[in-house]
């Protein structure tokens, strides 16, 4: 499933988006890509995917995010194949 | 080092990666799946996790512990998938010369993977449903209840 | 409950002797003898102990840890006789409902047993001579070498 | 081996001693048994095994002592038939 908006390549990043536990069933998937118009920041990222996925607004405005499997916030920028994870509040041990 | 594991808990083999005759002590914690006691029996814990970056983050906390406590020797696994009641899910052993810091080192990296392991729980109960849980608020130091 | 051995301790069964699936944290502590870094290299520990003594004074100890943090189990073991490098003498297990109160009872309960069990030490050493060593003065905890 | 002063048995009490590690090491015995002026202390006890053993002098004024398993002090009283245990620094663990 992709969600493109019309831009050219060129000005745009496109990233996985993997979504895990309760985000997922809430999207109904557990990993997506989308193109954003460059620059692009996970806060973009999620709010397009609030606005134009089916349930997409059941996720909160700024959840917990990785990107490449560090802890990231809604500021951090988002590069060409980086991979977004929107992760419910952790829950380990 | 791995550090996600879908069977049970090997408590020795743990022990048995920071054993070292220089360091004399040796903390460890357990964090084992409870019977529950606010939405009835629970049977088991089905845990899942974005795997990649709990072996990326688990590696981070632990080499931060090492920093902070020269000389300490820190492990730790989470299991995931399926853990039953009474089961440790969590595991966490420091050691290190002595025992103000082997108990530090293992406080300390106990805490960090609770607030940034990215693992969630489903409780499975004995009537067949299933509830998404999250975590409790990172504890504070525990005060006796006498002086 | 037997609180001295003569042989190695059995972690796996002082695990079991606390767990409980209502209690989800288990702290334990492992004190081993040090290969040494003052007067050479140690081979081995000969601990004697004044056996009912330290019986009576490990059950107090317990009673007095259960006592402060209601709801914790709790177990410990010394071993007496000679220890080899590596190897530990001391073991101490709580188990509480949370994991502040299991480390705060294990901790407790060690410095206890260390300050109060009539147990005491000769070194052996790699050439054979032998030394009574005290202990160290109690810890206090551990301040990481960075903020 | 036993120590025993002049006095009728009404009046005094006969105690255990036993000695651990390096106690037992400076008095050459594991365990004696003492008799003591009624009523008696711990610090009675020590004074008289100072006074009246070979090498008791290297005995320190205030051992480390227990009564019949229990941690005690040098005011601490001594009945008929307890013992009374000589401890170096503890060293356990």
């Amino acid at each position: 499933m992709h969600f493109r908006e019309a831009l050219s390549s060129s000005t745009t990043v496109t990233v996985t988006v993997r979504a895990f536990a309760r985000y997922a069933e809430i999207l109904g998937i557990e990993a997506t890509t989308l193109q954003l118009p460059s620059p692009a920041t996970v806060g973009d990222a999620v709010k397009l995917l609030r606005e134009s996925t089916p349930n997409g607004h059941l996720l909160p405005d700024r959840p917990l995010v990785a990107v490449n499997s560090e802890h990231a916030f809604a500021d951090s920028p988002l590069r060409e194949g980086d991979e977004l994870a929107l992760m419910p509040p952790l829950a380990g041990g | 080092m791995q550090y996600v594991t879908r069977r049970p808990i090997d408590v020795q083999a743990l022990l048995s990666q920071v054993a070292d005759p220089a360091l004399g002590g040796t903390a460890m914690f357990l964090g084992s799946v409870r019977s529950g006691d606010e939405d009835g029996p629970v049977e088991a814990i089905d845990y899942s996790a974005y795997e990649e970056m709990l072996e990326a983050e688990f590696a981070k906390i632990v080499e931060e512990s090492v920093a902070r406590w020269p000389g300490a020797r820190v492990v730790g696994t989470h299991r995931i998938g399926i853990v039953p009641t009474g089961e440790p899910s969590l595991a966490v052993v420091a050691a290190a010369p002595h025992r103000a810091e082997a108990f530090a080192a293992c406080r300390h990296t106990v805490e960090e993977a609770k607030q940034r392991l990215p693992v969630w729980k489903k409780e499975i109960f004995a009537d067949g449903t299933e509830a998404w849980r999250d975590n409790d608020q990172p504890e504070t130091d525990a005060k006796p209840t006498s002086a």
